[in-house]
C-alpha cells in the first residue's frame, strides 16, 4: 500500500472551502438579506463540487487500492496525531457524494426554505456540515477522523432543532445525545487501541499494521467501544430509535443529508476502522452484527408497516436498508463489503430522493398523513411518478441502484468469512431475503395509498393537473364529469390553490439523483470498479489478522 | 510521652471544634469552634516542634495565629453584616440558596 | 529602634538570604499595584472610579511582563529562593500567566457590573489583586507554610468579594457559607499539615529531606496517612470536589456574577495548582493513598455535578454545577499521577485543561453577564430566542457550551481528550473504568449544555422584548479573548499542548515504577 | 484473448451479425421505453409509434438471428462425415462426434455469447450480454412477435385512454424485460429481466389505478411474485457458491452466475458430490417459478391480474411473464435434472406441482363468469402442462408447448378483448353481457373457435402437437399416473372452453351484447374485480325496460361514473357516439392481429410434428441442445466480446466418447459423469416415439370432454335462457327455445341434475371455495398479518421497550439529580458535617488499607 502524493492540495481545498464560504456568509452578510447568503452558499457548494469533479478526474483508477492525494502533516505531535488525509476507492464515492448532495440540497433550498427562515444561518450551517462530512471520509488518522466525525453533530443538531417540526426539541436533543453517547465510548476505544499498539501513532496505516497484534480479548473489548460509536450512527437495531424522530422532525434538507451521508459515517467507520484494525475483534463480533443487522431488516420493515406518517415510514425503511449494508459488512468478505459500500451510496441516493419528495409533498399538502394523501398521480403526475420510481429503486429493483447493494449482500451471507459460522449466516441470508419482500410490501403499500386512487375530499380539485383535466372535460361530452370537476373548481376558488407539480428548482435538484440511480443501476461496474481493488486489499488485511 | 499528651489534647480540641461546627446553629459559636480547631493545630505544631526539636513548627504556628486573627476579623464582619440584614445570626435561616 | 532590631538579628547571627528580585518581580509588581490602587482610590472622585478598573487591568498586564521575561530567560533552569521553598520554574510561570490573564478578563467583566451595582469599586479591585497575588504565590510555593499562606491570601479576599453585594441577603449568605466552610476546611487542612510536619519533621516539599522523599508507600505511618488525606481534603474543598463541594453552588449563585466567574476559574485553578504541587512534589510516592482517594473524588465529582446540573433552571447555578463536574474531569488524571506512563501526561493534561477551562468558562459567564444586563434574570429560560435578537452572543454562547461539552474542534474537546488520554495511559482496569464513567458523563453534561443552546436557538423570546443587546466594550473584549482562545486551542492544540510537561516542574523526584 | 481469437478462427460453425448482436433485441425496446416516457406525449400518436417501431425492429433482428442459428446448426451437422480424425483436428468448438444409432453424429452446437463486464466483485468480473442458443432465439422471436401484435391491437383498443402513452411505455418496457431475461447470459441478468417484468406487471395491472380494487390487484400480483422471488435470490446464491469451486478450476474466468457454466457444473459429477446444495438451490429456484408462472399454490394473483387492460392480459399470459418461470426451468434444466433426479424417473417436485396445477386451475376455469378469468385459469393449467413436461424430462415438448400456447392463448385473449371492445361494451361477464355474438362478430368468432380447438388439442391444430407430445412423453418416461392426470386435464380443458365459447357466442344476446346500455356505460373494466355492486349496476341498472333494478344500484353506478371520469376512458367507447351502440365487429387494427394469431394457432404445430416423423421435427433439431460431452477449454463467460471457446480432446477420449455412445438412456450426459476434462450442457433426454394408439386415446378423451360440455351447455344454458326470455317477453325467441326445450327435456334433467349438480359444480365449487377462502385468503392474511405484526412491534417493542429504555435512562439521571438535591439543603452545619465526614471516612479507610 503505497501512497500517491501528487496534487495533494486538492483534498484539503475540497474539504475546507465550504468553511470559508460559511465564514463569508456569517460575517459578510446581514441577517435581513435573504438572497446573498443563498448565492454565496450555492456558489461555494458549487465550487466545492467542481473541486470534487476535479478529484474524480485526477483520481488514478488503476490504483484505487492506494491512498491518493496523500498528505501527512504535523498537527498535534504531543499526542502523536497528524493531519493525515488521503483518498482511496472506498472513500472516493462517499466523498464525492457528500459534495454533490450538499450542492443539490442547497439548490433545493432556494425555493424551499423551511418555515423558520433565516437562510444566513441555514446555509452557513450546511456548509460547515459539508466540511465535517468530507473530512470524515478523507481522514487517515483516528483523531482527525474523530474530530470531523463530531464536527458534523453540531450543525445537524441545529438544523433539526431550529428548522424542524413540532417535536424538534426532543428529536434534536435525542439525536445529539445518542450520537454523543456512542462517540464518547468510541473515543475511549480509539485511545485504548492507541496505547495497546504502543502509543506510537494514530494513523490508520500504523494501526492496520499493529492492530492485529493485540490479543483477542482486548480486541473484543476495544471493538465493543467502536461498535457503540458506529452502530449508533448507522443506526443498528437497538440503537435506532433516534433515527425516526430525527428524520421526521428534521427539515427536508436535514433529512436528505442525514440519510444520504450522515448514516454512512457509521458504516464507513466499521469498514475503514473497526474491521481492519481489530480483525479478531471483528471476527468475534461479526455474528452479533449480522444478527442485529437482520433483526434490523425485518424490524425496520415491520416498523414501516406500522407507520401512518410518510416521512417516518421512509425513516424506518432506512433502518432496514442499513441492515442490508451491515449484513454485508458482517460477512467480512470482499463480496459483502463491496455490496455494503455500494449499498451505502445507493441508499444515500434513493432515500435522499424519497425524503426530497416527502418534503415537497409536505410543502404542498402541509401533511404527510398517509391516510390523507391519495391520488397524487392525479394531482401531481410527475411527482407521483418520481415517488414511484424512488420507491421501486428503494425496494431493490434490478436495473436501479438499490439492487446492487441488496442482492450481493444477501448473496455474500451464503458463505461468510471462513472463520465465521456458515449455518448462522445462511439462516441470516434467508431471513434477509424475506426482508426484500417486506420492503416491497411497505413501499408499494405506501405508493398505492398515496399515489393511486382519488384525491381525498380536502385536497380534491386544488391541483393544476386537475384544472387542466377539468378544462379538457369541459370540451368533451361527459356531462357528469363536467359538472363534477366544475364543482371542484368552485371550491377550489374558495381555498387558495396551492398544489403544483414539480417546480424548476426541484427538477434541478432531483434530476442528478434520478440519473445517478438509473446509471448506477444499469451499469454498476462504474462504482464496483473503483471499490473492488480497495475492498480486496482491505479484506486481505482483515483475513491476515484472523488466525486460521 | 509528655508530648503525646499534648497531641491527645490537640486531638480532643479538634474533635470538640468539629463537633461545634457541625452542631451549633449560632454563627458566632461556629466561629469559636473553628478557632478551637485552629488552636488544636497550633498545639500540634508546637508539640511536634518540641519533639523534632526544630523551629519550623513554631514558625508555622505563628503564621497560623496571625492568619487566624485575620480570618476572625473577616468572620465577625460578616456576622455583623448578616445580623444587620436579618436581625439574626442563626445559621438555619441562612438557607435561601439550596437545591 | 531599627538599630535595636538589627543588633538583635546580628546577635542571632542571621544574614538575610540572597533575593532574586527578577524572579519575584511579578509578586512585587502586584504588591505595589495593590497599594497604588488603594491610595488612588482613597482620593478619587466617585465619578472617576471607573479609572480604578483600568488601573487594575494595567497592573495585571505589568505583572505579566516579568512573567514573560522570566520565561524567556529561564530555559529549563529553575530559579530557587529561600532554599527551594519558593521556586520559579516553567510550570509556575505558566500558571502565573494563567492567573494574571484570568484576573484581567475578570476585571473586564466586572467593570460594568460594579458600576451598575454601585458597589465599592476600589476596595473590590484591591481585594481581587490580593487574591491574584495569593494565586501567583501559590504557583511557586514549595513549602507547606507558604502554600498555606498563599491559600489564605487568595481565599480571605474571596470571602469578602462573595458577600460584596452588602444589601443583598443572598450575597451575604453566599459569603458566610463560603467563609465558614472555607475556614473550617483550611482548619482540617492545617491539622493534616501539622501531622505531616510531626511525622516527617519538615515542611519542605522537595529535597532529600523534603516530604517528597520521606513519604513512601508501604512505610507510611497512620499520622502521615491522615495528614495526606486531610491536606488533600482541604484542597478538594477549594476545587469543590464532591463531597467537599456543597458550598460552591450556593456561593456561586449568591455572589455577584463576575465574582462567581472569578471563583469558578481562578480560585479553582489555584486549588488545582496546590494539588498538583502536593501530588507531584510532596506525595509522589504515596500514590496508594492519594490515588484511590482522587479516583473516587473524580468519579463522584463529575457524576454528581452533572446529574445535579441537569436539574437546574438558574443559569449561574447550572454553571456552578457544571464547573464542579468539569473539576471532576480535571481531577481525573491526577489520580494516576503516580503511574510511570500516566504521570507525565497527567500533569500536562491538568495544566492544559485549566487553560482551556479558563477560556470557555469565563466566556460563558461573560455572555451571562451581557445577557442578564438586559433580561435582569438568571433563569435559563430568559435566554429564549437570544439567537433572534443577539446572534453574536448566541454564537459565542454556542461556542462556549459546545466547548464545555467537548465537541471538536473546540478547546474543550482537546482538554477532555487529553484527560482521557492521560488516564488511559495508565492502562489499568481502574483507569478504563474511570474513563468509561467519564465517557458517560460527557453525554450527561452535553444534555444540559445543549438544553441551554436549545433555549438560545429554538425557543421564543420569553418577554417579546427583542431589542438587540449591545454589550459594553470591556465585555466585548472579554468575549473576544475567550472565544478566540477557545477556538484556537481546539483547532490548533499545539498552542497549549506543550505546557505543563513534567520536566517543567522543578524538583520532581523520579517516580517509582 | 489471443487464444480465444485463434479458437474463434478455428470455429467453422457459421455465426452471424444477428447472432452476435442479439442484445439489440432487448436494447431497442428499452431505449424505446425511455423515448416514449420522455417524448411520448408530444408525438402525434402519443408515443405508440416508438413502441411499435422498436418491436418491429426487435422482431427483424430476432428473425435474422433465428435464420442464422439454423444455418449454424446446419453447418454443424454438415460437418459430419467419415473422417473423424480431420474433423477432430479442425472442428474446434464441437464435441467428440458421438456415434448414435446409425452412426449418424450430432455435434454440440455451441451457443453464441456476447457479453460485457457489468459488475465486478472480489476480482471476479460478471457480465451482461446475449446468450444465443436454440431456446433463447426461439423465445426471443416469439416474444418480439407477440408483443408486436399486441401493440398493434392496443393502438385501437386503448385509444383515448387517459394514460395512453404510459400504457405503451409500460408495454414496451415489459417486452424489453422479457427479452432481457430470455437472452440472459447469466443468472443476475435473468433476475434483472425477471424483476423488470414484475414491475411492469404492477404498472399495467394497476393501469386504471383510480379504482382501489385495481391497484390492490396490482399490489397483490407484484407481492405474490415477489414472495416467490425470495427463492430466486436464495437459489441463485446457493447455486453460485455451490458451483464456484468446480467452475474456478475447470474454467477460469467463468463464474457461478454464467448459465452455461451452471449447466456444465450441474451435469458434472461435482454437483451431486456437493450434496444437498443443488437440491436446495433447485427447490428455491422452482419456488420462484411457482410464483411467476402462477403454479399452485401461488396462482391466485393471476385472475386478479385480469384487472389490467386486455392487451396486457394477453401479453402477460401468452408469451411473457408467466412463461418466465417455465423458461427459467428450461434454461438451467440440468440443475433441475440433477437435483430432482429426473433421469431415473424420480417423482419430481416440479412434476407434482405441475399436475396439481393442471387440474385445480381447469376446475376453477369451470365456474368463472368472467371470460378473461376463464382464460386466466386456462393459462394456469396450461403452464401446469409445461411444468409437468419439464418435471418429467419432456423438455422439448414443454418448450414446444410454450411456443404454440403463446399463439392460441394470445389469440383467445385478443378475441376476448375484441368482444368487450365492440361486442359487450367493455364488459367481460359472459353471463350478463354476452351471448349470441357469433353472428355479430364472425371474424372474432372464427378466430376464437380455431384457438379453442388449438388449446384443447384437437388434431391438427397447434395445441395437439405440443400438448399431446407432453402427455405422451410423460407416460413414456414412466409417470403413468401423471399422464392420466394430463389426459383428465385435457378433458376438462375441452369442457370449460366449450362452456365459455357457448356462453359467449351462442344462445341469446344478453345485457350489453343485446345492445342494452347507455352512454354512461363505462368503467366496466372493473368487472373483473371483487366489488360487484357497480358492475351489476353497469350491466343492468339503468336498463329500466329489461330488469327493474332498485334505484340504489343506479346511484352506485353514478358513483362509479365519476371515478371513471376522473380516471380514464376505457378503450374508446366515445367513438361510438352518434352511431349504434349495439355489438359489432371490431376494426382492422384489432382484427389483423387476431387473424394472424388464429392462423398460427392452426399451423404452428407443424413446426415439430413428431408423429409425422423425424423430418418434421424442426424445433427438436434446432432448439434442443445436443446432449454430448464437450471438452472444455473454457466455458462461456463474461469479458468484453468474448465468445465461447472449446477444443476437442485427443483421440483417446474419442473412444471413451464412443463408449459413452449408443442410446443416451443408460449412458451419456446427465446419466453418467462426463469424461475428465469435458463437460455436458444438456442431459440426454429421451423422446417418446409416438404411436397411433396414444394419439387416439388423447383425442378420444378430448372428444368426450367436448361431448359432455356441449350437451351440458345446450341443456343448461338454453333452459336458463328460456326463463330469462320468458321474463323479458321476447316471445319469438321464447317459442323457438321452448319448442327446443320440450324435446330435450329428459336429457336436460339428466345433465342438469346428474352431471352439473352432482359432478361439475360441487367439485369445481369446492375447488373455487378452497381457492378463494384458503389460498387467496392466506395471501391476503399474510399481508394483513404483516401489517398487524408491524403495528404491534412498533407500538410495544419499539416505542415502549427500546425507545423507553432510552428515554428512561434520561429520566433516571434527572431523578438521581432530584434525590441528590436534598443533600444540598443549604444548611451550613450539614455541609460541615458532610465535609468532615467525608474526610474522616477517607482517612479511616486509607489508614486501614495503608498502615500495618
Amino acid at each position: 500500500m503505497n501512497n500517491l502524493t501528487d496534487n495533494n492540495w486538492i483534498l484539503s481545498v475540497g474539504t475546507f472551502l465550504p468553511l470559508l464560504g460559511a465564514l463569508a456568509i456569517m460575517f459578510g452578510t446581514s441577517r435581513d438579506d435573504e438572497r446573498t447568503p443563498k448565492v454565496i452558499g450555492i456558489f461555494t457548494a458549487g465550487a466545492t463540487l467542481a473541486i470534487g469533479i476535479a478529484t474524480l478526474v485526477l483520481f488514478d483508477y488503476d490504483q484505487s487500492q492506494n491512498l491518493q492525494f496523500f498528505v501527512d502533516a504535523e498537527w498535534i505531535e504531543v499526542i502523536s496525531s497528524g493531519y493525515t488525509i488521503g483518498l482511496d476507492g472506498i472513500s472516493l464515492p462517499l466523498y464525492f457524494l457528500s459534495m454533490a448532495v450538499t450542492f443539490l440540497v442547497m439548490i433545493y433550498s432556494w425555493d424551499n426554505m423551511p418555515e423558520a427562515g433565516n437562510p444566513k444561518a441555514f446555509y452557513s450551517l450546511m456548509l460547515i456540515l459539508q466540511t465535517g462530512m468530507a473530512g470524515t471520509f478523507i481522514a487517515q488518522d483516528l483523531i482527525l477522523f474523530f474530530v470531523f466525525f463530531e464536527v458534523v453533530l453540531l450543525p445537524m443538531y441545529f438544523m433539526i432543532g431550529v428548522w424542524g417540526g413540532e417535536q424538534r426539541k426532543y428529536a434534536s436533543l435525542k439525536f445529539f445525545l445518542y450520537t454523543m453517547f456512542g462517540s464518547a465510548f468510541m473515543l475511549v476505544a480509539f485511545l485504548a487501541i492507541f496505547f495497546q499498539t504502543g502509543g506510537e501513532s494514530f494513523s490508520f496505516a500504523w494501526l492496520y499494521e499493529m492492530g492485529a497484534g493485540i490479543d483477542r480479548d482486548v480486541q473484543i473489548w476495544i471493538f465493543a467501544g467502536m461498535f457503540l460509536g458506529f452502530a449508533v450512527k448507522v443506526p443498528m437495531f437497538p440503537f435506532h430509535t433516534w433515527l425516526p424522530d430525527a428524520h421526521t422532525q428534521a427539515p427536508t434538507q436535514g433529512s436528505v443529508i442525514l440519510a444520504a451521508i450522515l448514516l454512512k459515517l457509521g458504516t464507513y467507520g466499521f469498514v475503514r476502522i473497526a474491521l481492519p484494525m481489530l480483525p479478531q475483534g471483528a471476527e468475534a463480533w461479526a455474528p452479533v452484527i449480522g444478527i442485529l443487522a437482520v433483526i434490523g431488516i425485518i424490524y425496520g420493515a415491520l416498523g414501516c408497516l406500522a407507520q401512518t406518517d410518510m416521512k417516518r415510514l421512509i425513516a424506518f425503511s432506512s433502518v432496514a436498508h442499513m441492515g442490508f449494508v451491515m449484513l454485508g459488512i458482517s460477512t467480512l468478505t470482499t463480496f459483502g463489503i463491496n455490496a455494503a459500500l455500494f449499498g451505502m451510496v445507493a441508499h444515500g441516493l434513493i432515500t435522499g430522493m424519497l425524503f426530497f419528495v416527502a418534503g415537497s409533498i409536505k410543502h404542498r399538502y402541509h401533511t404527510l398523513e398517509i391516510s390523507r394523501l391519495s391520488g397524487m398521480l392525479i394531482q401531481m403526475p410527475k411527482m407521483g411518478w418520481i415517488l414511484g420510481f424512488a420507491a421501486m429503486a428503494s425496494l431493490g429493483l434490478p436495473g436501479l441502484a438499490g439492487f446492487w447493494g441488496e442482492f450481493p449482500a444477501i448473496l455474500s451471507a451464503y458463505n461468510p468469512h471462513p472463520a465465521l459460522n456458515e449455518t448462522l449466516f445462511r439462516t441470516l441470508m434467508v431471513i434477509a431475503a424475506v426482508g426484500t419482500v417486506l420492503a416491497a410490501a411497505y413501499l408499494l403499500w405506501l405508493y398505492q395509498r398515496t399515489a393511486f386512487g382519488e384525491p381525498t375530499e380536502e385536497f380534491a380539485g386544488h391541483s393544476d393537473a386537475e384544472h387542466e383535466a377539468a378544462a379538457h372535460a369541459g370540451h368533451d361530452s361527459h356531462g357528469v364529469a363536467h359538472s363534477l370537476s366544475s364543482a371542484a373548481n368552485v371550491d377550489a376558488d374558495e381555498h387558495h390553490d396551492d398544489i403544483h407539480d414539480v417546480q424548476p428548482t426541484e427538477w434541478i435538484a432531483w434530476t442528478p439523483f434520478l440519473i445517478a440511480i438509473v446509471v448506477f443501476g444499469v451499469y454498476p461496474q462504474l462504482m464496483f470498479k473503483v471499490l473492488d481493488p480497495a475492498v480486496t486489499q482491505l479484506v486481505n488485511t482483515i483475513s491476515a489478522g484472523i488466525p486460521q | 510521652m509528655l508530648a503525646a499528651n499534648f497531641l491527645l489534647l490537640a486531638a480532643v480540641l479538634f474533635c470538640i471544634g468539629v463537633f461545634g461546627v457541625i452542631a451549633r446553629r449560632n454563627a458566632v459559636m461556629v466561629l469559636m469552634s473553628i478557632e478551637l480547631v485552629l488552636n488544636s493545630v497550633n498545639l500540634n505544631l508546637v508539640a511536634f516542634a518540641l519533639m523534632n526539636d526544630d523551629v519550623d513548627g513554631q514558625v508555622f504556628a505563628l503564621f497560623v495565629i496571625a492568619i487566624a486573627a485575620a480570618e476572625v476579623g473577616v468572620g465577625l464582619a460578616m456576622v455583623l453584616l448578616i445580623y444587620r440584614n436579618r436581625r439574626s445570626i442563626s445559621l438555619d435561616e441562612l438557607s435561601e440558596l439550596k437545591g | 529602634m531599627i538599630g535595636m532590631i538589627s543588633s538583635l538579628l546580628a546577635q542571632a547571627d542571621w544574614s538575610s538570604p540572597p533575593i532574586d528580585w527578577h524572579a519575584i518581580a511579578p509578586e512585587l509588581i502586584l504588591v505595589i499595584g495593590i497599594n497604588v490602587v488603594l491610595l488612588i482610590d482613597l482620593n478619587l472622585a466617585e465619578s472617576k472610579k471607573w479609572m480604578i478598573a483600568t488601573l487594575t487591568g494595567i497592573v495585571m498586564l505589568l505583572a505579566f511582563i516579568p512573567v514573560v521575561t522570566l520565561g524567556l530567560e529561564l530555559d529549563g533552569v529553575p530559579r530557587e529562593l529561600f532554599d527551594g521553598r519558593y521556586v520559579i520554574d516553567e510550570y509556575a510561570l505558566v500558571l502565573k500567566a494563567l492567573f494574571l490573564l484570568v484576573g484581567y478578563v475578570v476585571v473586564l467583566m466586572s467593570q460594568n457590573a460594579l458600576e451598575d451595582g454601585g458597589y465599592y469599586q476600589g476596595e473590590f479591585y484591591v481585594l481581587m489583586l490580593c487574591s491574584i497575588l495569593g494565586m501567583v504565590m501559590m504557583a511557586s510555593s514549595r513549602d507547606l507554610i507558604s502554600i498555606f499562606v498563599a491559600l489564605e491570601l487568595l481565599s480571605i479576599p474571596g470571602y469578602m468579594m462573595a458577600a460584596w453585594k452588602k444589601r443583598s441577603s443572598v450575597s451575604n449568605e453566599a459569603g458566610v457559607k463560603y467563609y465558614l466552610m472555607g475556614v473550617f476546611a483550611s482548619g482540617i487542612m492545617l491539622f493534616g499539615m501539622s501531622y505531616l510536619y510531626g511525622a516527617t519533621g519538615t515542611t519542605a516539599l522537595t529535597g532529600e529531606e523534603g516530604l517528597g522523599a520521606l513519604l513512601t508507600d508501604g512505610s507510611l505511618s497512620g499520622l502521615e496517612v491522615i495528614g495526606i488525606v486531610f491536606v488533600l481534603a482541604g484542597f478538594a474543598f477549594k476545587i469543590s470536589a464532591v463531597p467537599f463541594h456543597s458550598w460552591a453552588p450556593d456561593t456561586y449563585e449568591g455572589a455577584p456574577t463576575p465574582v462567581t466567574a472569578f471563583f469558578s476559574v481562578a480560585s479553582k485553578a489555584a486549588g488545582f495548582t496546590a494539588l498538583m504541587t502536593l501530588v507531584f512534589l510532596a506525595f509522589p510516592n504515596a500514590s496508594d493513598v492519594y490515588g484511590p482517594m482522587l479516583w473516587v473524588l473524580a468519579a463522584l465529582t463529575m457524576t454528581v455535578g452533572n446529574v445535579l446540573a441537569l436539574r437546574q433552571t438558574n443559569i449561574v447555578r447550572m454553571l456552578a454545577y457544571s464547573s464542579i463536574s468539569q473539576g471532576g474531569f480535571i481531577l481525573m488524571p491526577l489520580a494516576y499521577a503516580g503511574d510511570v506512563d500516566a504521570g507525565g501526561s497527567a500533569l500536562n493534561a491538568v495544566v492544559v485543561y485549566l487553560l482551556v477551562y479558563a477560556f470557555m468558562n469565563l466566556g460563558a459567564f461573560a455572555v451571562v453577564i451581557a445577557v442578564s444586563r438586559k433580561t435582569q434574570s438568571g433563569e435559563i429560560s430568559s435566554f429564549g430566542g437570544l439567537f433572534n435578537y443577539a446572534p453574536g452572543l448566541a454564537v459565542a454562547m454556542t461556542v462556549f457550551m459546545a466547548s464545555l461539552a467537548g465537541i471538536p474542534p473546540l478547546g474543550g474537546w482537546f482538554a477532555k481528550f487529553n484527560a482521557f488520554k492521560a488516564v488511559l495511559d495508565a492502562d489499568t482496569t481502574s483507569a478504563y473504568v474511570l474513563a468509561c464513567i467519564a465517557a458517560v458523563n460527557t453525554v450527561i453534561s452535553a444534555a444540559y449544555y445543549f438544553r441551554v443552546l436549545r433555549t438560545v436557538w429554538v425557543d421564543d423570546v420569553p418577554d417579546g422584548n427583542t431589542a438587540p443587546i449591545n454589550p459594553p466594550s470591556p465585555i466585548i473584549a472579554a468575549l473576544g479573548i475567550t472565544v478566540i482562545g477557545t477556538i484556537a486551542v481546539g483547532v490548533y492544540p499545539r498552542l497549549v499542548a506543550g505546557f505543563g510537561n513534567l520536566s517543567d516542574l522543578a524538583g520532581t523526584v523520579p517516580l517509582l515504577g | 484473448m489471443l487464444a480465444a481469437e485463434e479458437v474463434q478462427h478455428a470455429l467453422d460453425l457459421s455465426s452471424g451479425w444477428f447472432l452476435e448482436n442479439l442484445w439489440l433485441v432487448a436494447l431497442i425496446p428499452a431505449v424505446a421505453f425511455a423515448l416514449i416516457m420522455m417524448f411520448g406525449k408530444k408525438m402525434p400518436n402519443g408515443g405508440s409509434e416508438f413502441g411499435l417501431a422498436s418491436m418491429a425492429a426487435s422482431l427483424v433482428i430476432a428473425t435474422g438471428a433465428g435464420i442464422q442459428w439454423m444455418a449454424r446448426v446446419n453447418s454443424g451437422d454438415a460437418e459430419e462425415g467419415g473422417e473423424h480424425a480431420i474433423g477432430l483436428l479442425q472442428t474446434f468448438g464441437r464435441s467428440l462426434p458421438r456415434a448414435s444409432e446409425g452412426g449418424e453424429v450430432e455435434p454440440f452446437i455451441e451457443p453464441v455469447v456476447t457479453s460485457w463486464v457489468w459488475w465486478q466483485n472480489s476480482g471476479l468480473e460478471f457480465g451482461i450480454g446475449s446468450f444465443a442458443d436454440g431456446l433463447s432465439v426461439l423465445l426471443l422471436w416469439l416474444v418480439a412477435f407477440i408483443s408486436l401484435l399486441v401493440q398493434i391491437f392496443s393502438i385501437d383498443y386503448v385509444r383515448d385512454d387517459r394514460r395512453y402513452t404510459q400504457f405503451f411505455g409500460a408495454l414496451t418496457l415489459f417486452s424489453a424485460g422479457m427479452l432481457v431475461m430470455v437472452m440472459a447470459e447469466n443468472m443476475v441478468q435473468l433476475i434483472l429481466g425477471w424483476e423488470i417484468m414484475g414491475l411492469c406487471s404492477f404498472m399495467l395491472i394497476g393501469h386504471w389505478w383510480e379504482d382501489a380494487a385495481n391497484s390492490k390487484a396490482a399490489l397483490k400480483a407484484f407481492f405474490t411474485v415477489r414472495v416467490g422471488d425470495i427463492g430466486l435470490l436464495v437459489g441463485t446464491a446457493v447455486i453460485y457458491f455451490a458451483s464456484s469451486d468446480w467452475i474456478a478450476e475447470n474454467s477460469p474466468g467463468a463464474n457461478g452466475f454464467d448459465i452455461a457454466a451452471i449447466q456444465a457444473w450441474a451435469l458434472s459429477g461435482d454437483s451431486s458430490a456437493s450434496g444437498a446444495a443443488i437440491l436446495v438451490g433447485a427447490t428455491a429456484l422452482f419456488i420462484a417459478c411457482i410464483g411467476k408462472s402462477g403454479q399452485f399454490p401461488l396462482h391466485t394473483w393471476l385472475p386478479d391480474a385480469m384487472a389490467g387492460p386486455t392487451p396486457v392480459s394477453s401479453l402477460l399470459h401468452s408469451s411473457t411473464m408467466v412463461v418466465a418461470g417455465v423458461f427459467l426451468v428450461a434454461r438451467i434444466y440440468p440443475v433441475f435434472w440433477e437435483a430432482f433426479n429426473i433421469a431415473n424417473g424420480g417423482l419430481s417436485f416440479i412434476a407434482i406441482i405441475g399436475a396439481i396445477t393442471i387440474v385445480i386451475a381447469a376446475l376453477l376455469a369451470f365456474v368463472q363468469d368472467d371470460i378473461k378469468k376463464v382464460l386466466a385459469y386456462s393459462t394456469v393449467s396450461q403452464l401446469g402442462y409445461m411444468m409437468l413436461g419439464l418435471g418429467t424430462g419432456a423438455w422439448l415438448p414443454a418448450v414446444f408447448h410454450v411456443f404454440t400456447h403463446a399463439f392460441f392463448k394470445c389469440c383467445l385473449f385478443l378475441c376476448a378483448g375484441s368482444i368487450s371492445h365492440s361486442g359487450s361494451h367493455h364488459s367481460f361477464d359472459m353471463k350478463k353481457d354476452m351471448g349470441g355474438l357469433r353472428k355479430k362478430m364472425p371474424v372474432t368468432f372464427a378466430a376464437w373457435c380455431v384457438s379453442t380447438l388449438a388449446l384443447t388439442g384437437v388434431f391438427p391444430f397447434a395445441g395437439f402437437w405440443s400438448k399431446d407430445e407432453i402427455i405422451d412423453n410423460v407416460g413414456n418416461n414412466g409417470y403413468t399416473v401423471l399422464m392420466w392426470v394430463g389426459l383428465f386435464g385435457a378433458a376438462l380443458t375441452a369442457m370449460y372452453m366449450t362452456r365459455s365459447t357457448y356462453l359467449t357466442f351462442f344462445g341469446e344476446p344478453r345485457g350489453a351484447a343485446a345492445g342494452h346500455h347507455f352512454e354512461d356505460h363505462v368503467g366496466d373494466h372493473d368487472l373483473t374485480v371483487e366489488e360487484h355492486e357497480p358492475e351489476l349496476a353497469m350491466a343492468g341498472g339503468p336498463m329500466v325496460d329489461v330488469h327493474d333494478e332498485p334505484t340504489p344500484r343506479s346511484l352506485s353506478a353514478a358513483a362509479n361514473v365519476d371515478t371513471v371520469d376522473h380516471g380514464h376512458d376505457d378503450g374508446g367507447h366515445d367513438d361510438h357516439h352518434g352511431e349504434d351502440h349495439g355489438p359489432h365487429e371490431s376494426g382492422k387494427l384489432i382484427l389483423v392481429p387476431v387473424v394472424i394469431l388464429a392462423f398460427l394457432a392452426t399451423f404452428s404445430g407443424f413446426t415439430n410434428a413428431t408423429p409425422l416423423g423425424e423430418s418434421w421435427e424442426y424445433v427438436k433439431k434446432y432448439v434442443e441442445p445436443r446432449p454430448v460431452a464437450v471438452a472444455i477449454e473454457s466455458i462461456p463467460h463474461s469479458g468484453p466480446g468474448e465468445g465461447v471457446s472449446y477444443f476437442v480432446p485427443g483421440i483417446a477420449e474419442a473412444d471413451e466418447g464412443d463408449e459413452g455412445g449408443d442410446h443416451g438412456h443408460s449412458e451419456g450426459c446427465g446419466l453418467t459423469t462426463p469424461p475428465e476434462g469435458s463437460a455436458c450442457f444438456f442431459p440426454a433426454v429421451t423422446h417418446a416415439t409416438p404411436t397411433l394408439a396414444k394419439i387416439a386415446l388423447s383425442l378420444v378423451v378430448v372428444a368426450i370432454g367436448y361431448a359432455i360440455a356441449i350437451s351440458f351447455c345446450l341443456a343448461f344454458y338454453k333452459r336458463r335462457d328460456k326463463r330469462l326470455v320468458g321474463l323479458t317477453e321476447r316471445s319469438r325467441v321464447a317459442r323457438a327455445g321452448h319448442k327446443f326445450l320440450v324435446n330435450k327435456y329428459y336429457l336436460d334433467a339428466l345433465y342438469e341434475n346428474v352431471i352439473v349438480r352432482a359432478v361439475a359444480h360441487p367439485i369445481a365449487n369446492a375447488a373455487y371455495w378452497v381457492n378463494q377462502k384458503v389460498l387467496d385468503a392466506t395471501v391476503d392474511a399474510v399481508g394483513e398479518g404483516g401489517k398487524r405484526t408491524g403495528q404491534w412491534v412498533y407500538e410495544n417493542i419499539d416505542q415502549k421497550v427500546v425507545d423507553g429504555a432510552v428515554n428512561g435512562s434520561g429520566t433516571v439521571a434527572s431523578e438521581t439529580g432530584h434525590g441528590l438535591q436534598r443533600t444540598q439543603s443549604g444548611k451550613i452545619n450539614q455541609y460541615g458535617g458532610l465535609l468532615f465526614g467525608a474526610a474522616a471516612v477517607a482517612a479511616i479507610v486509607l489508614v486501614i488499607v495503608n498502615v500495618g
